[in-house]
């Protein structure tokens, strides 16, 4: 073997570094080390002239290695590994030594970051002194998308996704898609009725070529990686054949079983066999086998009899569809907080305290009152309507600490609307403060004060309760100081947004991250704001944080321009960093196989075999191990050994 | 001065004590700690009711860890080297049974006699043996007469302690031993002519003692250069696990290895060190190309029976074992030089 | 009480029969009354093996050099190999085919359970006899008899017999093809993990101190290692030089081994070798003792291998050697492992 | 008997001012090691004692190396990964917990002190808390004084 050139290149950042660490100081002392061919210190590595002076230096002297010591990988690693290349020597012998936020950024003590810098960067250059040259491995991709969630951020993305001309599998847990946006009555800040921009996109979706639709189907597992996922769908029988549906309703009339309406948010009823409403799509019944008397023409079978297109199947069983698909987005939407855990407010069980969603269900022409606002209690117009805001939000201590985002907003509309609906009404709201940053959102809450006479009280509500028909609501106006007491007609409490059930439930299945608050996490919060950790996984929506609905249909492009980028070609590029057997001391143990996160690993011929294109680099083969047979590259236990001594080196 | 003297048991620790500070010497005696005889620098009492140690005494000679010297190497420059000597600690260790006493001649033979190793040396010049006969029955794995031993045998030793009941026989072997004798002062008693007539005939009581044996000791250098691809050899080595303890725990093993301790230092700095290796691991003869020239159990049991009673033999006129009997009483799984050494001697003839 | 001749007429019929290419078992020694490990290949010879309190190898290492042995001979094994196990060593059997060392098709187990007994420790007769040197030893129920030159002795198997016995949890070999003698499971002579519970009520410094003592004493002449059937690698991760080479190994690879520890016999070396060794057993032990017998310098090494079977009891619900499919300790893991320490 | 009281003890106060404890800190290079970024992007500081080395995953924490960085003379031992459900291989936080609670164990059977060895779930997002695990973990570590139970003696 021979010994490695390393060149070391310690960067200043300006006096990022240099303020704080001996930067001639410590190139000397790398100029030290045995492997080590060129050292020197620059005030801007990363600038035109640094990079430049990089390649001149592996050329002029014949270095085969690089080390920069400078700031995160994360930030200029890329860019070091493509100068390396553009010098003609692999990225792959290319580390960088982060001093900067690891160091420079964290100490004050110029003689302790200056032992440390020079540790770290050590550590670096012994590593690399092990590195192999290595080329990307090009992996063929399924050029096929999954988006996983049929609101409007799924619809969105799907579209974007297939008339850039690829495949599309979009799969929704329920019978029909459009999602919460669906249940909204009108949209801020334009007051233009949600149903009628989203059902267009819902139609199109359903008549795209490029789009395969699953609805009333869940993801089960997902294996594979970025390029290759290997999706595994559970599709729940509907009991019936939407080809042979006429849609012609005899169905409903004469099913026995009336459950609450979820989609009216039990604010109307529906029977165990029904349509979730009028533009579902796919525009088809569902036979909901949890309410249904037992799928048995014994027992009932009523529905079957009536149906003279013979659209119903009882006997019809769930099915398990397998879709290969390069990429996936993930767009599995939000829950309202539960009001049940708002004890304050009654826990749910005060008669016409309703949510926000519930309201949208009053307000909508398709709703339960056909657009009238009436209350739920005794169906009179309500005269005096309190609106609360931030329930839930805002409020680490007892609920969610962050802030919902939207609530500002809809309340304002749902006060307009009602306003409009029942003009001669008093709507009354209460806050903590107005957040209404956005294109014609401040104007709108404007309008809600002056033109429709909204009365806001800046103060939380500390309790409300049920008194001689009406909902004694008890609050402070922290601006008068005054204590504010009404007796409401009706109460709307802008919940809190969470991520929705389906939304942990995929994290687990897509084994992606989450926060601390359970939306999924973004890679990174800035730079990365789409991409899930895990490569080829995309976020869109409200199952990476609350938004409204143009900044879920940005995000929904967004993530669709993403996976469009990434199947642009026929090939993906793995980063060769994978484990490698080392046979002669391979028993066949298995262990690494239990082990292997993504399967990569199998047994041939009594030895352990990787899957380059399947193998992450996690190591924990390497870890498990119990003979050092399986190392990932360029960071073998050899080269974290020579790391730990440099790190300790006097 | 007498060279044979009589030292009252009770009085064993004053001479110990003369030793310390009159001859600046360190002693050493076998200590039971968690169950192991093990030469300890004497603390309080000493006692000599060991059978024997655990481990020879061979580490006062030959440790199993010697630095050789230090090193250090700027980028660019020529290593410097500096040479590290074992301290010149005069050593006395009590209590050396016969067999290990004989053991030291063989390990002189290998490293002073026409090798000169420095660091055997300076410490072998530093330590004296004061042995004590074995005049009790032997264990069952003893076999020193059958290999040219004793249980009396002054072979390597300075002194010679012999129990007698209640006081012990001191006879002095070497010069070094007569000194040793001289610090005593009063504890050492000169031997009344009953006490020599007494030791003399615990001496023969002890060599009459029957022990196991090697067949015709004297054939078996030949026999066993006829049975180098026998056959039983697989055989015999058949249970052997691999484990070193045989060859650590023998007073005449003496093969080592040499590697470079760093000390994780910048400039790098580090140890040449010398460790006892072990021609039972597989490593031992391994070559860089992945050939191992012993590559299997049977390969290096026939080395060790082979060097301790045919090429050392060869090469010094002596047999290398020296009956101890650790490598048998010790093996995992019952390997007995004896019984090997007799069946490959049998089988050849 | 197992009748010697059954086990000899099982081997016998089985060489006989050609149903197994050879038996591991044990003959009497030649160095007083230890029995030593055989592999008898001829019908004639299963007259050779005996069955005592001294038996206390675990013949799975010897499983474990016959595939070495084959491997390096480039043989295939033909017909299984027949191995007389007691309850430890059929536990480490089942490891070892746990992690694919064999298949269960080439072993053919015959089960001998200790019923209620075990092997001795020879120290402890010795410490009993009192000078009298036993030539040979038998079960004797509640007891241990032996041989000596004056006649018979017998002593209370409770004295005597190995720490390792006195805890067994499985005396009886679950895993076999034929199994001999009453399966008297359960029976423990001393509580699991007694010794450990009792080695652990000692304060932090107290530990340190009885430690490196014991480390200090190490000669590294990788006994227990040898002697383990689970150190069946090629080569140990400790070793710093390669001795596993294969047509593919480059040189880089044969240069590149790293030097966890020195070769030096000191205390750092010789705690970070046990250490290592601990932590490789974690889930793979099954408390044969055998390290901590053959140890020449009287490690207690069941104390630090039986801390970690116990941790993997308690904390993880896993027992070594229960089941040939289990997934191994270390490379699987329950969503509710305990997590309190990490910060 | 308490291993730390007599080295305190034994020790002048000038050497015990002297005494820096010597961290190597394995941090996961997705979480722990992020979130040690985001800790310097902070401005939050903290003692120099502990030198990063970033590992693909906590689940690649062979127990050798943390044995062999206590052999080769640090005073402590911290290993940072995801949070359990967060790690960017999905799984490997998980087999580390594990396989770490056995070294941890082992560790202290024998004697060493507990506050020498650490593990900690550091997320991408928790700088501050990075820079006070590292806090905590230098405080802890400096009654202690030198770790010398498990360090290799050269000379």
């Amino acid at each position: 073997m021979t010994k490695k050139r390393t060149g070391v290149f310690v960067c200043h950042c300006g006096t990022n570094i240099a303020a704080t660490v001996d930067v001639s100081r410590l190139a000397k002392e790398m100029a030290g080390e045995e492997t080590v061919a060129f050292s020197r210190d620059y005030v801007y590595m990363c600038s035109d002239p640094g990079q430049n002076s990089v390649i001149e230096a592996i050329k002029e002297n014949n270095l085969d290695s690089v080390v920069v010591t400078c700031c995160s990988p994360n930030l200029h690693e890329k860019t070091f590994r493509d100068n390396a290349a553009r010098a003609g020597i692999s990225g792959f012998t290319c580390e960088i030594a982060n001093i900067r936020e690891q160091c420079s950024w964290v100490h004050k003590n110029r003689d302790e970051a200056t032992a440390k810098a020079i540790k770290i960067s050590r550590s670096a250059v012994r590593r690399v002194a092990r590195n192999q040259s290595l080329e990307p491995i090009a992996v063929p991709v399924t050029r096929r998308v999954m988006v996983i969630g049929g609101g409007i951020a799924g619809i969105q993305a799907s579209l974007d996704i297939a008339n850039a001309g690829l495949e599309v599998v979009l799969v929704e847990k329920l019978a029909t898609i459009g999602g919460h946006m669906l249940q909204l009555s009108e949209t801020f800040p334009t007051l233009d009725c949600s149903q009628c921009i989203l059902s267009p996109k819902m139609v199109e979706v359903s008549r795209h070529p490029k789009i395969t639709l699953m609805t009333y189907s869940e993801v089960q597992e997902v294996s594979g990686a970025v390029g290759n996922f290997r999706v595994k769908i559970l599709q729940k029988p509907t009991y019936v054949d939407p080809e042979a549906c006429k849609l012609c309703d005899e169905c409903t009339v004469v099913c026995p079983v009336v459950v609450p309406n979820e989609h009216d948010l039990g604010l109307t009823s529906r029977r165990a066999i029904h349509i979730p409403f009028a533009q579902a799509i796919p525009a088809s019944y569902t036979l909901d086998e949890d309410s249904c008397l037992g799928l048995n023409p014994i027992r009932c079978g009523k529905c079957k009899d009536v149906c003279e297109a013979g659209a119903i199947n009882y006997d019809m069983l769930p099915k398990t569809v397998v879709e290969d698909v390069g990429a996936i987005v993930v767009a599995t939407g939000f829950d309202l907080y539960p009001q049940e855990k708002i004890l304050e407010y009654g826990a749910g069980n005060v008669e016409d305290v309703l949510d926000g969603l519930q309201f949208e269900r009053l307000c909508s022409a398709s709703g339960a009152t056909k657009g009238h606002v009436l209350r739920p209690s005794d169906q009179k117009e309500p005269k005096d309507v309190v609106f609360i805001q931030c329930v839930g939000s805002r409020d680490p201590a007892q609920h969610c600490a962050y802030c919902s985002k939207i609530c500002c907003m809809y309340t304002a509309k749902h006060a307009r609307l009602y306003k409009h609906h029942v003009p001669d009404g008093r709507a009354y709201v209460f806050y903590i403060d107005i957040r209404s940053g956005g294109k014609g959102y401040e104007e709108f809450v404007q309008r809600a004060m002056e033109e429709d006479e909204t009365v806001y009280l800046r103060g939380r509500v500390s309790k409300l309760y049920r008194k001689d028909g009406k909902v004694r609501v008890l609050g402070t106006d922290t601006l008068t100081g005054q204590n504010v007491e009404i007796d409401a007609d009706m109460v709307v409490l802008a919940l809190a947004m969470q991520p929705s059930k389906g939304t942990e439930e995929a994290a687990k299945v897509l084994k992606i991250g989450r926060d601390k608050d359970g939306f999924l996490a973004e890679a990174h919060p800035k730079l990365k704001p789409v991409e899930s950790v895990t490569g080829g996984i995309y976020l869109a929506g409200c199952a990476q944080g609350p938004k409204d609905i143009p900044e879920t249909v940005s995000q929904a492009s967004a993530a669709a321009a993403k996976v469009i980028g990434l199947l642009s070609s026929d090939t993906l590029n793995h980063a060769p960093t994978v484990a490698r057997v080392r046979r002669s001391h391979c028993t066949g143990c298995e262990m690494c196989v239990t082990a292997c996160p993504y399967k990569a690993i199998r047994l041939e011929n009594g030895k352990a075999v990787v899957n380059e294109v399947l193998c992450e680099g996690c190591g924990s083969c390497t870890a498990t191990c119990l003979r050092a047979a399986i190392e990932v590259k360029n960071v073998t236990q050899l080269q974290v050994f020579d790391m730990i001594e440099a790190c300790l080196t006097v | 001065m007498s060279m044979e003297k009589i030292l009252d048991k009770a009085r064993l620790n004053d001479w110990i004590a003369a030793l310390a500070k009159g001859g600046d010497w360190e002693v050493h005696a076998p200590a039971l700690e968690d169950g192991v005889w093990t030469y300890k620098p004497v603390g309080d009492a000493v006692r000599m009711d060991h059978p024997n140690t655990k481990q020879p005494p061979k580490g006062f000679s030959f440790p199993q860890r010697e630095v050789f010297f230090s090193f250090e190497q700027i980028k660019g420059e020529a290593p410097r080297l500096t040479q590290v000597m074992p301290d010149a600690k005069r050593r006395a260790v009590f209590g050396v049974r016969p067999c290990d006493g004989r053991g030291s001649v063989r390990m002189d033979r290998v490293f002073a006699d026409n090798v000169n190793d420095p660091y055997y040396q300076a410490r072998r010049k530093n330590v004296a043996y004061v042995g004590l006969a074995c005049n009790t029955p032997p264990a069952a794995t003893c076999f020193c007469k059958s290999v040219g031993g004793s249980p009396v045998s002054t072979d390597g030793l300075d002194v010679l302690l012999t129990d007698l009941g209640d006081r012990y026989h001191v006879t002095a072997v070497t010069e070094t031993g007569k000194a040793m004798m001289a610090v005593a002062g009063s504890p050492l008693a000169d031997a009344a002519a009953a006490d020599r007539k007494r030791v003399k005939q615990v001496h023969h009581e002890a060599e009459a003692q029957p022990q196991r044996a090697v067949n015709n000791p004297d054939a078996v250098p030949a026999k066993l250069k006829a049975s180098f691809n026998s056959p039983l050899w697989e055989e015999l080595a058949r249970a052997c696990i691999g484990c070193g303890i045989c060859t650590f725990l023998c007073p005449t093993c003496h093969c080592f290895d040499l590697n470079d301790e760093m000390t994780g230092t910048v400039p790098i700095k580090g140890n040449r060190v010398r460790t006892w290796d072990n021609c039972q691991f597989p490593d031992f003869t391994m070559h860089s190309s992945g050939h191992n020239p012993r590559e299997n159990t049977a390969a290096r049991l026939r080395q060790r029976v082979c060097h301790k009673f045919q090429y050392f033999h060869e090469n010094f006129g002596m047999l290398q074992c020296t009956g101890c009997g650790r490598c048998v009483s010790e093996c995992p799984v019952g390997i007995d030089i004896v019984a090997v050494v007799n069946k490959v001697a049998e089988h050849v003839a | 009480m197992i009748n010697i001749q059954d086990i000899r007429d099982t081997a016998r019929d089985l060489l006989a029969k050609g149903e197994v290419r050879a038996v591991i078992g044990w003959r009497a020694g030649s160095r007083g009354m230890a029995v030593e490990p055989v592999v008898i290949t001829a019908p004639e010879q299963a007259d050779e093996l005996v069955w005592d309190p001294t038996c206390y190898h675990n013949l799975a290492l010897h499983l474990v050099e016959d595939r070495k042995f084959l491997a390096h001979a480039r043989k295939t094994a033909g017909a299984p190999i027949g191995i007389i196990a007691k309850g430890c060593d059929a536990r480490a059997i089942v490891v070892l085919m746990q992690e694919n060392y064999f298949k269960r098709e080439d072993v053919y187990i015959i089960g001998v359970s200790c019923e209620g007994s075990g092997v001795i420790a020879e120290w402890k007769v010795a410490r009993q006899l009192d000078g009298a040197v036993p030539t040979a030893a038998a079960f004797a129920g509640d007891e241990f008899a032996f041989a000596t030159a004056a006649g018979e002795k017998r002593l209370p198997a409770r004295e005597v017999m190995a720490d390792r016995c006195l805890e067994c949890r499985n005396p009886f070999p679950k895993e076999h093809n034929v199994a001999l003698g009453e399966d008297k499971t359960g029976r423990a002579l001393d509580a699991p993990f007694a010794a450990l519970a009792r080695f652990e009520t000692r304060s932090e410094g107290e530990r340190w101190e009885f430690w490196q003592r014991q480390f200090e004493r190490c000669i590294r002449c990788f006994a227990c290692r040898s002697v383990c059937p689970m150190c069946y690698c090629e080569e140990c991760v400790v070793d710093s030089i390669n001795i596993a080479v294969a047509p593919e190994t480059t040189a880089e690879e044969k240069a590149n081994r790293i030097r966890w520890i020195e070769r030096s016999a000191v205390k750092s070396e010789n705690i970070t070798y046990h250490m290592t060794r601990a932590i490789h057993l974690a889930g793979r032990c099954v408390d044969c003792g055998e390290c901590e017998r053959v140890c020449p310098v009287n490690i207690p090494l069941r104390l630090l291998n039986n801390k970690m079977e116990r941790e993997a009891r308690e904390r993880f619900g896993y027992e070594p050697g229960a089941s040939i499919g289990g997934p191994s300790l270390v490379a699987s893991f329950r969503d509710d492992d305990p997590g309190a320490f990490i910060r | 008997m308490n291993a730390a009281k007599p080295m305190s003890a034994a020790n002048p106060m000038s050497e015990q001012q002297a005494y820096e404890p010597k961290i190597v800190a394995f941090l996961c290079k997705w979480c722990s090691s992020a979130g040690s970024d985001l800790a310097g992007v902070s401005r939050i500081q903290y003692p120099a004692n502990a030198t990063p080395i970033t590992v693909p995953c906590s689940g690649s924490m062979s127990p050798m190396y943390i044995l062999s960085a206590f052999n080769k003379g640090a005073d402590g031992v911290l290993v940072s990964g995801c949070h359990i459900g967060d790690c960017h291989y999905m799984e490997g936080n998980f087999l580390a917990r594990r396989k770490i609670h056995l070294v941890k164990e082992l560790l202290q059977f024998i004697g060493v002190e507990e506050n020498r060895f650490r593990m900690s779930w550091v997320s991408a997002a928790e700088g501050a808390k990075y820079a006070q695990v590292v806090k905590d973990f230098v405080e802890d570590l400096r009654p202690l004084g030198p770790q010398e139970k498990l360090k290799a003696q050269r000379t």
